[in-house]
């Protein structure tokens, strides 16, 4: 069964990837582009371990934790430069 | 697959050129930026390209990608790391000491109003 | 030891020495250094005196030593007729000279310098007259060119003399440059770059194919140092020397540097007919512009240059006739001319001396003032023109009689007869003036000076040489013959033609020649005011320096224009040249072997998960250079390409890569954040869209080769050497990561080098930073004020867990990276995250106050532990880095590897948490002095 | 007193050590003991970064709260999906603010928290006297209701369990 | 059984991180976007990563939980983000729909 | 295996971080120090000269990892000199940064600089292609902090300008390395000259693309036209003491080309054996030809020195690109005395700058300098040398190299340009010389600085070489001759390098 639905899975979430990317290309504003950024970054961590489960392999955990860690830090900085201009004041 | 990893080489290399034309220090830290992610991602595919075959001993492996490129291009990651951030703060430094932050120093009116806002 | 086996380099250098004595003597006493030259010149001569015999002896003396022999340069002596009758006039002449200088210079002239110049052009001289290794002459060559140089410089303050000075280095050194180019090839040609080979290979060279070009090189080198035609302008300028050097220079030295090639290589190179026209039609032409040109000088010095071109053109001439009669006539005149000319530039020197000008229309009349002078002056004038019972009438006669022996080698020289005839009127007519104008003509006129006899010691260096000049016109047999027929040797390297020295030869056509120069001379002279006028309105404003000029000028503009279109300054056009040279050298490579592009290696098939990311990839990079411009929106697009490729790294089985990617891209998008603030928001459009369009083409079309390269490279199949990695991680290294073995072990330097960077980027940002000051902006791009919640109470809360977690992880990362993805320097980079992170939420001055480590010390620490595991091994008698590791089993904790790359590990984390932290820390700083700036200024 | 010295932050460095463990994927003695020195030693080094004390009180209060949270979760999703997939039009947004009577900067964040991971509401912003919690909601039907449910399900037990010290 | 729930994790976390993305799509103006990464894509990822834990402790390596981790961290930091993006757009007026109600005291 | 082979790498690095916790210590115990560990790099870098004069090959196996897996250090008598060379200059800048405060104008000096040296070092010593790579940054870095230590705006310019290029060049360097290891599947030279050799014809144009590649990245490190075009404000621009060691970082691109392509692509390498040379000679033609004429377009001396500096580099490429052992023996001549004397040139320069204040080293009449005929006397000693006028040891290299160039088919073409260069250059200096020196104004603004005589004595210094390397032309001549010989047996150094046994564990 799981051979029927990883696929799926891949592809539902390559359609988030997609339905994203529209966003940062798109906008229209900036906190959108931020926001979509943001999600990226999830969804590649769902793809990351759709990936992992494809290939039985546990090697994508760590990738999967420093994209979460990253994307926050990341979409905080963008935000507080929308906020401050200087993000370490 | 090889095509695809080819043609996006391709094109950051494509932006990255492009980008390092700039006139100003912004653009120019970008595509080179750019020129380093393709260059680091050009490095790592001449070690061929392997899914699911990473390189650490495993008794239930069933093969390994070549770990060589792939410990050069995590020394070429970390010094261009080391490379753009002098740069960015080289950008700064000149945009102090120039004035603006065209890369030749140049003045234009439009950096005239920069600074007076 | 013999002092004829090493007298001959001690004769070259003595005078290099005495320049040093020279110099050095003047801090004792003004004249000292006058007394040390003329010392050095009598001992040189004295170290020379030995070895005069062997010449007479008809024996060629050779002192060599070998010093570049790979080159064939060897540092080689030699002393033959030719070289001793230079060595001679060099060194008894510049005696002569040295004794007159004494009493020349002024007091407010420094003594120290000019003899010391004086000196080092000697041993030039003598350099080149006793080299026997062409190479070793071209260097003494060029050192007459630097030291001449100096001398005609030598009054610095007065602009002729600085002018005349570069022109003539200009001149002599370009020719000096083409000579070694002609020495080069003949060396090539002979096999040797020592003279007696290259003399004994006359016929070789001459039917070699390159012999035109070393003929034209080589006689660049003559005519140029010798004021030949048409480089003949330069002379005249020097005459801004000290009097002295003029008559040092022009008399038996600098100029006569030239001839004495032309006789060095008389048996090499002559007797082609190329030889034949380009050394006649040279001298000829020379010979009749100097003497036409000097009769128009009204300065005596200036007529005086003229004359030597004059008289270097009629020896280069008989050089160029190319037979072994003229060759002894030309040996003859250099003789002559050298005793005349020096005697006249010294009376010049001493009329200018005691009048204070040299100008022929000011001074007149000096006969009573000066006798003793006037006589002196009058035979040396005498003898220049050719007057018998005066050695100049000898060798002219000689000349006349060769010019007239020409006419037989070709249909119309019977002009050459004529020509040189129509010159020596010019030359009486102006010998005539040097001593009519000057001594008679009724009474000087405005003088700044009182005219008077000079100094008895000035007198006697004239005394001397015009006696030589009167002994030799009398009596030539019994002066000038031994020493001639030797230098005659010397010069054919064989034995003389059978000549004559008698003043009596009949009555031919030499001698019709003579009386008619004399005769139409002194009729010149006597119209010269109407030729004066003539020459005034139409060949007096010819001047052979426009040429020069001109083309100096061109050359100047062409290397203003060539350097400023260039290297104009602008960072994009030096990019351009550097991409587009690495595209080029790409597309040459792969044609320059026949090879197919791609190979036939299998390639893998494409997924949808793959490419999906690809095309997101894609995409947000052609976003980034389509929004470039709004610089903080391409920092977001240029995140997800940094994104992607980390997953790209996952997809292709390199976990460390997209660890260390994402660890990257997160602080790098930190730190340009950072500098976004203290920089326009938006890139102005200011660049054409012409520009656009041609970096846009250079941009696909790199890319589209890069893409070629790497399809290249992957539809072919390869043997790494990775399986040895793979092999010996686990039993050697003691790691299953391959990768993280690679990078801590057997790769280790690598990552030394590494850190060092990082370390190094951490310290030069620090540099860079301090005392740096931007305006800090009080708002943003549309002009809103920043939001005043500085620190958001939300985000300032919940980050404060991620610290400790963060390093938790780091840790995590860290221990594992051994053997599964991850490493110090991932793990660096997330503790420094975690910093960062505080940084964001709480500022600068709240995370720096709890953070009381000094980040230097920090990466100094870690350079020392990652150097320090090195060493050890070093200290236990392995190479360096040469890593251990155990296994231990502790109680409770069970088995544990302990690795020396773990403690080089550390090394590799500290230093990426100190340089990361140090550059965030400095650029805090910048903002909080910016804001301090700013607020300052609002005060203002 | 020693423990205090030891561990200035016990329930920091329980999570510490948990949470190495589940990284460790382990429940190794070795992991044990190395996860118990970080949870020690990290807690000590970051001590600067945790100026003030966090007291948490009825453990069992927040425990109940974290149940419901997740339960919310869940069901909110489930909301926001239709929601999201509904018809643009129907949707009726809107901005309020709930006014906080809850003082604690640890409690004020993890409400904010809570209201943005439940019922299509986002906690927007906090005014500066960190009085009011601004908030958007994706649809409003009965904005009072939606308030009263925030202080009632979210607050109250946050209230209980930090209290200010 | 246990594949049942695995898929069963697998497609809701895929459902969901797509709904999320949906939102962002089609939703009208910024705020109304936030609402889906915000809530359906943390849960969507939070299912595919509990899924990934049940997965590779059955596979009989012991137990595998460090996925919860990673769900947790996102249910902390997802709101986090969020507030401050909102902040961020409430700060430079990010464009609101306009029958957007506003019941806020300063504005 | 010899451990000296890697102090040249390690006793610079080791200073590093010394210097770092010296930090703490001043200013003053950090130039003791630095002044100890250059000095101590010349007495282990005289050690190398002589193991390697025996011919050795002594080769490192950093990590105790055989070739071609681990990094190896190669010591031969090139790589002698060039460590040798390096550490004179070292010194020589050294000194006169202490003498002259210069080092006190900004953080970290002393610390960059012997990272610098580090870099220099490693890139010298490696057998790794990678690790070049490495090692280039390194010293690039090292060389950008440097570069700006001083600050101003300038400086700030040409660093920008100068730190860009070297990252596009630096990227260049990656994709022509990755493509050679996509080609041959190795990182070391010999290991990869090897795989070059026994290529199959169809990869040959993948490694020839590779290979001319990396020479344009060598080229931007040797100047090559049309890559120079950092190299003159880099240099006219930086402090003294900075351009004074830099004098050495084009010789590394020279050097590496020497090494790298003279390894991989040499006699055994077929149908590609030193296809790389006639670009690199037509190249180096190309790039004398701009520098003689930029020689004479320079508004002051620094740039002019610049230019000089080019135009060294450009004989160089050309005694490189004729590829004879006769002509690597005369670059390598004349890369020591241009390295050494352009190093004391740019100092001079600095000193002369200071003597005439205002007016700075523009080519415009100041007042009489202050020790006026000493220092005039100075520049037309390195005038001399830097022309190649004789009796310097620039002529004897310039001659050496046109010596070298009888055999080759574009004698006329090397002749023509290395002589009017030549000639060029020796008119520019002649008339800045006489600017400066002699169309001196009667003194009424105040005069410049006086002579740091302790300064001076690092021109004197690095000066000397010239006469030295005269006197001592027969034995220099003789070893250099050796040098090329070794170079060219590329199949020597390849065994050397590969059949270097790794020490056995007890
Ligand atoms: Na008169
Ligand atoms: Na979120």
């Amino acid at each position: 069964m799981l051979d029927i639905v990883i696929p799926i899975a891949f592809a539902m979430v390559s359609v988030a990837l997609f339905l994203s990317l529209y966003r940062v290309i798109i906008g229209p504003e900036l906190p959108d582009r931020i926001l979509a950024l943001d999600t990226l970054y999830i969804n590649s961590i769902a793809l990351l371990i759709l990936l992992g489960l494809h290939l039985g392999s546990a090697l994508y955990f760590e990738a999967a934790l420093l994209i979460a860690v990253m994307g926050f830090v990341g979409t905080v900085a963008l935000s507080k430069y929308l906020l401050r201009g200087d993000i370490m004041e | 697959m090889e095509w695809l990893v080819a043609i996006v080489i391709g094109v950051m290399t494509s932006a990255g050129v492009y980008l390092t034309l700039r006139a100003r220090t912004f653009p120019v830290v970008l595509g080179l930026t750019l020129l380093a992610y393709s260059a680091n991602v050009f490095l790592f595919a001449m070690g061929r390209l392997t899914i699911g075959q990473p390189a650490v001993i495993d008794a239930a492996a069933a093969g390994y990608g070549d770990p060589l490129p792939q410990a050069l291009v995590l020394t070429a990651i970390v010094i261009a790391f080391g490379m753009t951030a002098f740069l960015i703060v080289l950008a700064l430094k000149a945009r102090s000491e120039l004035g603006n932050d065209h890369v030749d120093g140049l003045h234009r009116s439009h950096d005239e109003q920069e600074t007076k806002q | 030891m013999s002092l004829l086996a090493f007298n001959l380099p001690i004769v070259a250098l003595l005078p290099f020495v005495g320049a040093a004595l020279a110099a050095w003597a003047s801090r004792f006493h003004r004249v000292a250094s006058a007394w040390v030259s003329a010392g050095i010149t009598v001992l040189a001569l004295a170290f020379l005196a030995p070895a005069i015999s062997i010449p007479f002896a008809g024996e060629t003396l050779i002192q060599s030593w070998a010093w570049m022999p790979s080159i064939g340069l060897d540092f080689a002596f030699r002393l033959d007729g030719l070289a001793l009758l230079f060595a001679l006039l060099i060194l008894v002449i510049g005696l002569l000279i040295i004794i007159y200088a004494r009493y020349y210079l002024s007091t407010k002239d420094s003594m120290g310098r000019f003899f010391a110049y004086l000196m080092m052009f000697m041993g030039s001289m003598l350099g080149i007259v006793l080299s026997e290794n062409l190479l070793q002459l071209v260097v003494f060559w060029e050192l007459t060119s630097l030291s001449s140089f100096l001398l005609i410089s030598y009054w610095q303050h007065r602009q002729d003399a600085r002018h005349g000075a570069r022109m003539a280095l200009a001149i002599t050194g370009a020719g000096g440059l083409a000579l070694l180019g002609g020495v080069l090839l003949l060396g090539h040609v002979v096999g040797s770059y020592n003279l007696t080979d290259v003399l004994a290979a006359g016929d070789m060279i001459k039917n070699h194919e390159l012999y035109l070009p070393i003929l034209v090189l080589i006689l660049l080198g003559v005519f140029t140092k010798s004021a030949q035609f048409p480089f003949h302008f330069w002379l005249p300028h020097a005459m801004a020397a000290p009097t002295p050097v003029s008559a040092y220079l022009h008399s038996a030295t600098m100029v006569k540097a030239g001839i004495f090639l032309l006789a060095r290589f008389f048996p090499a190179l002559s007797g082609t007919p190329e030889w034949t026209w380009i050394v006649g039609t040279a001298g000829l032409l020379t010979f009749m512009i100097g003497a036409y040109t000097a009769m128009f000088k009204h300065d005596l010095k200036g007529l005086l240059a003229y004359s030597t071109i004059s008289h270097l053109g009629l020896i280069t001439l008989l050089f160029g006739f190319g037979t072994q009669m003229a060759a002894v006539a030309a040996i003859f005149h250099i003789i002559n001319h050298a005793t005349f000319k020096a005697s006249l530039f010294m009376v010049a020197g001493i009329i200018d001396h005691e009048t204070g000008t040299r100008d022929m229309r000011k001074l007149s009349g000096l006969l009573k003032y000066m006798p003793h002078t006037a006589v002196l002056a009058m035979i040396a004038a005498a003898a220049m023109a050719g007057v018998p019972l005066m050695n100049g009438f000898l060798s002219k006669e000689m000349f006349f009689e060769q010019a007239v022996f020409a006419t037989e080698t070709s249909a119309w020289a019977w002009a050459i007869p004529v020509l040189v005839t129509l010159a020596a009127i010019f030359s009486v007519a102006y010998s005539l003036r040097f001593i009519h104008d000057v001594f008679f003509n009724g009474e000087p006129k405005d003088l700044p000076k009182v005219p008077h006899e000079p100094p008895r010691f000035m007198k006697i260096p004239v005394d001397l040489l015009v006696v030589i000049c009167l002994a030799v016109g009398i009596l030539p047999m019994f002066t000038v013959a031994p020493i001639l027929a030797v230098a005659v040797a010397g010069t054919l390297q064989a034995t003389p033609p059978e000549y004559s020295l008698s003043i009596w030869h009949g009555f031919n056509l030499p001698l019709v020649m003579s009386m008619l120069a004399l005769a139409l001379g002194v009729g010149v002279y006597m119209i010269r005011e109407r030729l004066y006028k003539l020459h005034d309105q139409i060949l007096g404003r010819v001047d052979a320096r426009v040429g020069y000029n001109a083309l100096l000028n061109a050359t100047l503009t062409l290397s203003l224009s060539v350097t400023r279109r260039f290297d104009k300054g602008s960072l994009q056009h030096a990019s351009v040249w550097v991409i587009g040279a690495g595209l080029v050298a790409g597309v040459i490579g792969f044609m320059t072997v026949d090879a197919p592009l791609f190979g036939d290696r299998a390639t893998l098939p494409i997924d949808a998960a793959s490419l999906t990311a690809a095309i997101v990839l894609i995409a947000a990079t052609i976003m980034t250079v389509l929004v470039h411009r709004q610089r903080f929106l391409s920092l977001i697009s240029i995140g997800v390409v940094g994104l992607i490729i980390a997953l790209g790294f996952v997809k292709f089985s390199a976990p460390d890569l997209a660890l260390t990617q994402l660890s990257v891209e997160i602080v790098t998008i930190v730190m340009l954040l950072l500098a976004l603030y203290f920089l326009p928001q938006i890139t102005p459009k200011e660049v054409s869209k012409l520009r656009l369009g041609r970096d846009g083409v250079i941009a696909v079309i790199t890319g589209i080769g890069v893409t070629l390269m790497t399809m290249a490279v992957l539809t072919r199949d390869f043997a790494p050497i990775s399986e040895f990695f793979l092999e010996n991680s686990v039993p050697g290294g003691g790691g299953t990561n391959v990768v993280n073995v690679i990078l801590v072990d057997f790769r280790g330097i690598d990552t030394l080098a590494e850190i060092v960077v990082l370390a190094l980027a951490g310290l030069g940002i620090y540099a860079m930073l301090e005392g740096m000051k931007l305006p800090a902006r009080d708002r943003d791009a549309q002009g809103r004020l920043w939001n005043p919640d500085t620190h958001p109470a939300i985000m300032q809360t919940l980050t404060r867990l991620l610290l400790p977690l963060m390093l938790l992880v780091a840790v995590f990362i860290f221990l594992r990276g051994h053997n599964l993805p991850g490493g110090g320097f991932i793990a660096g980079l997330i503790a420094s995250v975690a910093l960062i992170v505080q940084y964001l939420a709480n500022g600068i001055d709240w995370t720096s106050d709890r953070l009381k480590v000094d980040m230097h010390t920090v990466i100094a620490y870690g350079l020392l532990i990652g150097t320090g595991t090195g060493l050890v091994s070093i200290a236990i008698g392995f190479p360096f880095l040469t890593s251990t590791f155990e296994y231990l089993t502790w109680p409770v904790v069970g088995k544990f590897e302990v690795a020396s790359a773990i403690a080089f590990d550390i090394g590799v984390f500290l230093v990426v948490v100190g340089a990361t932290v140090l550059s965030l820390v400095q650029l805090g700083k910048l903002s909080r002095a910016s804001h301090d700036y700013a607020a300052q200024q609002e005060k203002n | 007193m020693m423990l205090k010295r030891v561990l200035p932050h016990p329930i920091l460095s329980f999570i510490l050590w948990i949470a190495w463990l589940l990284l460790n994927n382990t429940v190794d003695p070795g992991h044990m003991v190395l996860g118990a020195i970080l949870a020690i030693f990290i807690p000590w080094f970051t001590a600067a970064f945790w100026p003030e004390k966090i007291k948490v009180q009825k453990p069992a209060v927040l425990a109940k709260f974290f149940a419901v949270v997740l339960w919310d979760i869940m069901v909110a999703n489930f909301a926001v999906a239709k929601l999201i997939l509904g018809r643009n039009d129907k949707l009726q947004p809107g901005f309020f603010e709930v006014p906080l009577e809850i003082t604690t900067p640890i409690g004020i964040s993890i409400l904010a928290n809570t209201i943005s991971l439940t019922p299509g509401t986002v906690s927007c912003d906090l005014s500066p006297d960190q009085t009011k919690l601004i908030i958007h909601a994706l649809h409003i039907d009965d904005q009072a209701q939606m308030i009263a449910d925030i202080k009632q399900r979210y607050e109250r037990p946050l209230k209980e369990v930090f209290v200010p010290c | 059984m246990l594949e049942f729930i695995l898929s069963l994790l697998i497609l809701i976390g895929a459902f969901f991180t797509l709904v999320g993305s949906i939102g962002l799509y089609k939703l009208p103006d910024f705020y109304m976007r936030l609402h889906g990464p915000t809530k359906a894509t943390t849960l969507g990822v939070g299912a595919i990563l509990i899924a990934s834990a049940v997965f590779f402790t059955v596979r009989g390596e012991g137990i595998s939980l460090h996925e919860l981790l990673v769900t947790v961290f996102l249910f902390i930091t997802a709101p986090v983000s969020a507030h401050l993006m909102a902040k961020a757009a409430l700060h430079i007026k990010t464009k609101r729909l306009e029958r957007t109600q506003s019941s806020l005291s300063q504005e | 295996m010899m451990q000296l082979t890697a102090f040249p790498v390690l006793l610079p690095l080791v200073a590093g971080f010394i210097l770092l916790f010296a930090r703490m210590g001043g200013l003053k115990l950090q130039r003791a120090l630095n002044l100890l560990i250059t000095i101590g790099l010349i007495f282990v870098s005289i050690e190398m000269l002589k193991v390697a004069s025996t011919g050795a090959q002594e080769v490192y196996l950093s990590g105790n990892w055989a070739a071609p897996f681990g990094i190896v250090f190669v010591l031969d008598r090139l790589s002698a000199l060039m460590v040798f060379m390096t550490a004179i200059l070292a010194l020589g800048s050294l000194w006169y940064a202490i003498a002259t405060n210069y080092d006190a104008k900004g953080s970290h000096f002393h610390v960059l600089f012997q990272l610098q040296v580090f870099g220099l070092n490693g890139a010298f010593m490696t057998g790794d292609l990678f690790n070049l790579f490495v090692f280039f940054e390194v010293m690039l870095l090292a060389s950008y902090g440097l570069l700006l230590h001083g600050g101003g705006r300038l400086r700030t310019k040409a660093g920008l300008h100068y730190v860009v290029i070297n990252m596009i060049g630096a990227t260049l360097f990656l994709f022509a390395v990755g493509a050679l290891y996509g080609a041959t599947g190795t990182m070391n030279i010999a290991d990869m000259a090897n795989k070059v050799a026994d290529a199959p014809a169809e990869y040959r144009g993948l490694i020839a693309a590779a290979g001319l590649l990396l020479l344009v990245v060598f080229g931007i490190k040797a100047a090559m036209f049309p890559l120079y075009l950092w190299l003159p404000t880099a240099y006219a621009n930086t402090s003294a003491p900075v351009a004074a060691l830099f004098a050495i970082m084009t010789k590394v691109g020279i050097y590496s080309i020497i090494r790298a392509h003279g390894t991989l692509f040499g006699d055994d390498a077929g149908d590609l054996a030193f296809y790389y040379a006639p670009w690199v000679l037509g190249l180096g033609i190309i790039t004398l030809a701009l520098a003689a004429l930029g020689v004479l377009a320079a508004r002051g001396l620094r740039e002019q020195v610049a230019y000089l500096v080019l135009a060294s580099v450009a004989t160089l490429l050309i005694g490189v690109g004729i590829a004879t052992p006769a002509a690597v023996s005369a670059t390598v001549y004349y890369m020591v005395h241009s390295t050494l004397i352009a190093g004391g040139m740019f100092l001079l320069a600095d000193i002369i700058a200071r003597g005439r204040c205002d007016t700075d080293d523009r080519f415009e009449s100041s007042p009489i300098m202050a020790n006026g005929v000493l220092i005039g006397s100075a520049f037309m000693f390195g005038a001399v040398a830097m022309t190649g006028m004789p009796p310097l040891s620039g002529f004897f290299g310039k001659m050496l190299i046109l010596g070298a160039a009888l055999e080759h088919q574009w004698l006329a073409a090397v002749f023509a340009v290395v002589l009017i260069a030549s000639l060029l250059s020796i008119v520019a200096m002649a008339r800045s010389g006489s600017l400066l020196f002699y169309r001196t104004q009667p003194s009424e603004q105040a005069p410049g600085e006086p002579l740091n005589k302790s300064a001076f004595v690092a021109v004197v210094a690095l000066f000397a070489t010239a006469p030295i390397m005269i006197i001592f032309a027969h034995p220099i001549t003789a070893y250099t001759d050796l040098i090329a010989a070794q170079v060219f047996d590329a199949a020597s150094y390849i065994d050397a390098v590969l059949s270097a046994p790794a020490t056995e564990r007890k």
